[in-house]
């Protein structure tokens, strides 16, 4: 019998008396031809009691140094935020855990309710009206609007600007190519997307322009200029005369708790990783990647759509509705091929949002405005370190060392402190030399950032000596 | 009689953006510590939001009151069963929620150093292995989300394959009863849908897949067994006219269930493979997610290969190996999401191959195929009131035995007793079962999909047959019955024609 | 009308030996590592079972599917509000469950050294330091196992006080408002009752109270408030009467969720306090326990403290201070259990101190006594179809005001309507509330007590005293409603007089 | 608005609109005098946010060094036994954590079901008919079953093996004193409880007769043995003629599932500490006090009893039963003042009796033998340290050292290992000098008995060097 069983030797007999069949080999063989059996065990490790599974992957993760063991300044699209409990207590109840995609409305309304709970907050939030249950992650977001865009105009170039996340670029070409279509990038300028390279790039043929807010390097867009750029200041007109693009906008969800919402400045579609909002780190994931867009997109958007009506009693229920743009029913010719999404995951954002409300997330956004102001001007104020560029920051900012990212960051960890993410090695770009992304949640107090100013501070001036005297 | 229905119960859904009042709150922010400053400075009015979005406003005890509450609202597979055809509804142990939660797994963040993640790249590594050996295929990719991203992965995979050789071929061939993901995804990956018919026997039609199979063709994706639960016995034929045009096979691993220890996809011949870890390896499906849906590939499509992939390097003195995200395979079709895949998913996985080991796979397979085969033979033996039995209304829709899951086709029930698969499954819910998946796969008439899983009791499959006959029985006396259930349920049917029609998909606020 | 009912729902309760069969099972042993020998060597057949003990054999999906199918069957503080008079149903915030499983909590064994606890002994020690400053008095037991036995801790402290003073004192005065651990307490410590009646405001009647409070009298034990939800205002008096005569005062904290940083037993002149911490300090209450009663005392009864007791030492360098179990009192009546107290319960209730500070814990009782009050102006007001109030039939016992809660009187209820207090709180099952405690205090006929807690919204205490007004409506329409009811819940009211005749109290097993 | 209330300004001001008074000063000012009103703020700590109260109290937990930290052989009563994370989920489940005691049957009958589980497996563990649904602990449960003892005979001699542990001695004591009993102590022989003093020490005015199995010192004592001998081999007659004492023994359910059963053995009352069934160690509560006993003790039990019995329409269900012998209603005269118990631990005891299984249990206890003899052989055979007894153990067993047993441990923990408890510092008793008990559950392998040796020899010689040097 193998684990999690229930077929006592008494029951197999009668099993497979009732089937018909004197083993369970036969069972197979009547169905399996010889050739493609597996003669052999498998060779992996022999199964093992719960305990030692247990004693295992603990093992496993005491040699990981997670933001539990270090002070952590990484971000760059995941972020260290608190969880409250009550997030965990929720998604490991066995009634939100284990059950399917809700295809059966009946005994489903409370996924189906959650669902549509978090459609509402996430509206809310990028201010626009119709959002979906859930992607997969912020990247993939990205690349899933650009396919709706090529959906809805049918035209294949897309704009992008270089302050997208590298592995949201990355997986944006990739998809791309699938569906043929080309990226341009737009660079930035002083830290933001270059308003004149951006509005130059963007011609008849652009059916996407995508921008990040804030960007990867912490930057606040000005999200409202790059929108009307893009769509060239006119009513329905591109920039020069052709239709508008679809504006695409990555956003941190809680950056947006503070800044304009994408739907205010004239965005058509909000993603954005939802990390952030209640998930754990996980080693980058599960999460969920969330996905807005203004109402004429909601024919072709990806993903599940929770929809609210009535039964047959006029009680108010919930149901997935839309569902023919969905790849069960319209097969090669769905709006996307997405089935399992990330359910729960968002069931962890919406819980996240009811906690901090209305208020709070302000609150949140402004403590950690306040905080972030003040790691950077202190660490700007090292010798050897500089700001990268001067732009409004919400919760991350890079800096620019005089000295080499990667050794500063093993003295660092040395001291038990993580300076942050030594943005070269992500995306590979040898502009990127030297810069350093910080980034701070609220778990980040004032004590802590003295702490990393002066470890940092420490590293900088040690590897800078060492630099002098090789 | 008393009612004993009260307010409450007659109470409508409310949501949580109803409920709550202006100025309520759960979250305490921790205190400002630093300098006080002019965040409007920081910030200027012109990047701010104008209005705050209107998140609930709601106490701790209320939002746990809430969630609670509405939980109760679902059907879930710690309660019952759930034998939904296709989504390999097993046992999730809850050992996997434990280690996933374990800080160094889920504080860890996705750009710590290598050095300072060893222990989560080596448990991907170790996932890569075992995966390998299950599948047959030698090389891995954990970065795809799900299933349906596995499968756009092994697509674009097979694009940059023909590429490479400079070959341009744009037809995918899916025989008929493939899942919905699968036509999809050939589309997004810009390449096209060829159908394949389904023979007598419910396999692939040798004849139409001689006729399709040409120089134009990229790749063949199959589920075995597919999704008629039946295992293609044609499956070496099959490949050798696949890679005979140069073409490549691509697996859905969707029904890996079946054949864990027992079959390997890369020995019957396929080039790329996807896991629903969700599925085969006990991921708990998360009412729709989180999934994940690694790929492994043969040798010649390995250099195609998403970004990152797990690397172990053995120390030259016989010390521990170490292990590092190999960025650097330049023909790789690149990322397909942020970061290294849904890692969370990877630990529970691996935690479940761990307990189980190779023994423990087979034997989670043989039972599974064991179990559904009884619960079939269970259903075909069952003679209901009338003097006929389930099998004249439910028949088998293909074969005679079969693998993890068996199609019956309501074709003759709905005939006879004017009732559809979709009542007998409305009508399920009222005897506290999760139906069976409906109308899928689409070529059989009124189909009812049913998967136990080997974590079922025989006394639970016993007490599913009954439930079936009962509803039959009661059919024969009043169709009635079923076409209005379910009665018990939270709510009843639900008017999805409305909903679709004039969609209200956010809470209306003012 | 077609029947909702299906066999499963008409299922009889199973109980878990019900379920399974032969050979089953959820554990797998780790695996024998050590040379086998012989075991009935080591251990020879005389001292061993003849037969096994006849556990469930089940399998891990089982057990799961099982408890949490009964679990269903619970009514709970996390579903709906819970206004039970007396034991202060309070949210329980489940960051306690997150910090009371860290493993350096969770797995600490106790009889690790002091200096490998110290994290452990801090908290106790500052925890101690807590209860003491909210109580008034500074000297802190933490180790009694709940309330009662707080209470016989209590009393055992009072009669070695005595004793030590070479007095033999046997009475011990209870209010007849006085919860029947109080009573019970006395006996198991070796001590006599002696009632104490209750005037008419509700409070102790101070002639009885002067009649009996002799020399022979070794304590007074009182609440306060009391359980008629009032403050005694007389206190002062009664303290100076029980000091007079050498007696000690006992106060039973059940009801310290009112008085938090309002008002401290120790000012108030009580010598040994027990705290819930499952009811004032938000432990959740687990179906009847866990809890723990840690006891506070003044100096003159401090010598004879369970044993142990944190102290701290200051470092003399000015570092950390330590932290150690003091054993060596002399005086002390000993221990009372195991180790060292429910230190799981230590850290819930440390931390709910730690997230309220002072200010919140005096937040709290405001709140509390808020609600209560509103609660009950609420009920007052509410006039009913009929033209009467809810006043009317449930009036208000004692009192004008309340503290954190209230005690209505089911008599013209039960007169005018024909419906018990039983009845009424049945009928609230239906409206998805839990009733309120009934018939308790004993003094008041009919009693219904009533304590919504600083956790609840407005909005659910106005749906709660709609549905009493329903409920009496109904009743004046109809009593036979509330007489029978209820009807929604998993079973209809229990036969409990056959259940204590011929006790089953155990699964038969063949 | 504090921490997890809900009162708006807006609330606030109609809520004291509706009970008439100005502010909540005046609502109290009109209830409590002035004079023993707290007229300052409570001196504590400011209220934190939950994160932050999260980081103490994680500060607070990395200064214990946990069985997750080190190589623990401690026991003496709580044992690290891996705790199946079934049992986790269960006992988080709402539905179990919050209610209270079940006092309303219809909206209760899954604790109440749970109860009548529990009282069922203790049942068949100890081989008695009766069980209540738990009290305290193991050591006050052996206080409860002497008064019970007391209520039953109404003498108030006690009679006591030294083997009991000295936590149960000193609580046994404590509360004998206040209901007035005497504790006479029998003295250990060769390990077990000595037979003839114990036969000697029972008289006509006994009223109860208590050991420990296995004892405090591991060893397993002859149940049978001392039961007969208590009660003077007759029938119903006690040793010199009078009434038989109420014989109690203090079990460890772990060895239950291979020791005889308690109520096999002639034995009147079993109880015991439950929290090696399921429960976390918790620095040493809460957990459980099982409590079984004779039919005939069953309306003078303390504690709750659930009953099954049938609703109105005839349905199965659950109830508290027997409550005559409770506080609430009894008062003065009930047969115990227990009123909040358990309940939570027992489920968490039932959870793991029934993942254990019939044979789990038995393949548990085989284990624990055959790893417990290994250890006690391989330990006894390291120079200067000897066996204290030489009687059949399950998984506990005492050894002495030919050195100081404190500066040993110290020795230990320095590499890691906490070979077990200095009885001495935990017993106070002279005669214990030297002795080391050291426990073993499943969780301890054989490469962890062997690490102990090497450990523990090299500490032990060590020390014998330093004395001699000394
Ligand atoms: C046969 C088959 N293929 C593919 C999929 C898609 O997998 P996923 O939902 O993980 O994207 C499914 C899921 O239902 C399936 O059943
Ligand atoms: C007034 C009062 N005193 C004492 C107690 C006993 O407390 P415990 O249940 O913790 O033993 C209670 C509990 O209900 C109570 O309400």
């Amino acid at each position: 019998m193998s684990r999690y069983t229930a077929i006592t030797a008494a029951d197999l007999d009668a099993m497979l008396d009732a089937i018909g069949v004197d083993s369970v080999r036969e069972m197979f063989d009547r169905q399996i031809p010889p050739a493609v059996r597996l003669d052999r065990a498998l060779e992996l490790p022999d199964g093992q009691a719960e305990q030692d599974v247990y004693a295992h992957l603990s093992q496993l993760a005491a040699r990981n140094t997670s933001a539990e063991d270090e002070l952590s300044f990484l971000g760059a699209g995941m972020y260290d935020h608190y969880v409250p409990a009550i997030v965990d207590m929720l998604i490991e109840r066995s009634e939100f855990l284990t059950p399917y995609t809700p295809y059966q409305p009946e005994i489903s309304q409370g996924g189906l309710q959650v669902m549509f709970e978090y459609q509402t907050a996430i509206s809310e939030l990028t201010g626009l009206p119709a959002s979906n249950a859930s992607t997969y992650d912020g990247p993939s977001a990205v690349a899933a609007a650009a396919y709706m865009a090529k959906l809805h105009n049918g035209r294949t170039r897309i704009v992008a600007s270089a302050g997208l996340h590298p592995h949201t670029m990355q997986t944006l070409r990739t998809y791309a190519h699938g569906f043929g279509m080309d990226v341009v990038e737009v660079a930035l300028r002083d830290g933001v997307t270059d308003a004149a390279a951006w509005e130059e790039a963007i011609d008849a043929e652009t059916s996407a322009a995508i921008f990040a807010q804030p960007n990867f390097y912490g930057a606040v867009e000005d999200a409202a200029a790059l929108s009307a750029a893009a769509k060239g200041g006119g009513e329905g007109d591109g920039p020069v005369g052709g239709a508008n693009p679809v504006v695409i906008c990555q956003a941190d969800p809680i950056a947006l708790g503070i800044l304009a919402a994408p739907g205010e400045c004239g965005v058509d579609v909000a993603v954005g990783e939802g990390q952030p909002l209640g998930n754990r780190l996980d080693f980058g994931g599960p999460s969920f990647g969330f996905f807005a867009a203004r109402e004429e997109y909601l024919r072709r958007m990806p993903g599940r759509i929770a929809g609210e009506t009535v039964d047959v009693d006029g009680r108010r229920g919930f149901v997935l509705t839309l569902q023919t743009r969905e790849q069960h029913i319209r097969r090669e010719k769905a709006t996307s091929n997405i089935c399992t999404a990330q359910a729960l995951n968002a069931l962890a954002g919406v819980v996240y949002l009811s906690w901090l409300g209305r208020d709070g997330i302000v609150e949140l956004g402004e403590l950690l405005l306040a905080r972030t102001h003040y790691a950077r001007e202190k660490l700007a104020a090292i010798p050897g370190i500089e700001k990268l560029h001067s732009q409004p920051v919400v919760r991350e900012f890079a800096l620019r060392l005089d000295a080499d990212v990667a050794a500063v960051r093993r003295r660092c960890a040395a001291d038990g402190v993580n300076p942050g993410v030594d943005v070269q090695a992500l995306s590979g770009r040898e502009e990127d030399r030297g810069v350093l992304l910080v980034a701070l949640t609220e778990r980040r107090s004032r004590a802590d950032i003295e702490r990393l100013a002066d470890v940092l501070g420490a590293a900088v001036v040690a590897e800078r000596r060492e630099a002098v005297a090789a | 009689m008393i009612t004993t229905e009260t307010p409450l119960q007659r109470d409508r859904a409310r949501t949580i953006f109803e409920k709550g009042a202006r100025g309520r709150r759960a979250f305490v922010a921790p205190a400002l510590d630093v300098p006080a400053v002019d965040t409007t400075e920081l910030l200027p009015a012109r990047l701010r939001r104008g209005e705050r979005a209107r998140l609930p406003e709601v106490s701790e005890p209320e939002i746990v009151r809430h969630y609670v509450g509405i939980s109760k609202r679902n059907f879930d597979l710690d309660s019952g069963f759930y034998p939904l055809g296709s989504c390999t509804m097993k046992h999730n142990p809850r050992l996997h929620e434990r280690v996933a939660a374990l800080p160094g797994h889920a504080r860890l963040h996705p750009l710590q150093d290598a050095e300072r993640s060893q222990g989560a790249l080596e448990l991907m590594w170790n996932l890569q292995q075992a995966l390998a050996e299950v599948s047959g295929l030698p090389h891995v990719s954990l970065q795809p989300s799900a299933g349906s991203h596995g499968e756009l992965a092994g697509v674009l995979l097979t694009r940059a394959y023909h590429e490479d050789r400079g070959e341009t071929r744009k037809k995918v061939l899916t025989p008929d009863t493939a899942h919905g993901t699968n036509p999809a995804t050939v589309t997004m990956a810009g390449l096209e849908v060829v159908k394949l018919a389904t023979n007598a026997d419910g396999g692939i039609d040798l004849d139409d897949l001689r006729a399709k199979a040409g120089e134009d063709v990229a790749c063949l994706m199959l589920t075995n067994p597919n999704t008629l639960g039946l295992f293609d016995r044609n499956i070496a034929e099959i490949a050798q006219i696949v890679h005979g045009v140069g073409a490549t096979l691509y697996y859905d691993g969707a029904n890996l269930n079946a054949v864990m220890g027992l079959s390997r996809p890369g020995d019957m011949g396929f080039d790329i493979v996807h896991f629903n870890l969700h599925k085969s390896f006990t991921q708990p499906h998360g009412g729709g997610g989180p999934g994940s849906g690694p790929i492994a590939v043969s040798e010649r499509v390995a250099p195609y290969l998403p970004l990152p992939v797990v690397a172990r390097e053995d120390a030259a003195d016989g010390g521990e190996p170490t292990f590092s995200l190999e960025h650097d395979r330049p023909k790789s079709i690149g990322r397909l999401r942020g970061f290294h895949g849904n890692y969370g998913c990877f630990v529970r996985s691996y935690a479940y191959i761990r307990s189980l080991g190779g023994d423990g796979l087979k034997d989670a397979s043989e039972v599974a195929v064991l179990n559904a085969n009884y619960l079939l033979a269970r259903l075909r033996a069952h003679s209901l009131p009338n003097g006929r039995t389930v099998a004249d209304y439910l028949p088998l829709a293909y074969g005679e035995l079969c693998m993890h899951e068996f199609v019956l086709s309501g074709g003759p029930m709905k005939q006879e007793l004017k009732i559809k698969t979709l009542d007998l499954a409305k009508r399920l819910l009222d005897y506290g079962f999760h139906p069976p998946t409906v109308y899928f796969p689409l070529l059989v008439d009124e189909a009812l999909m049913v998967e136990p899983t080997e974590t079922e009791t025989r006394e639970t499959l016993d007490a599913f047959a009954d439930a079936i006959a009962a509803i039959l029985a009661e059919a024969a006396q009043n169709p009635e019955i079923a076409l209005s259930a379910p009665y018990s349920t939270p709510v009843r049917r639900l008017d999805e024609v409305a909903a679709a029609k004039r969609p209200v998909i956010r809470q209306a606020l003012d």
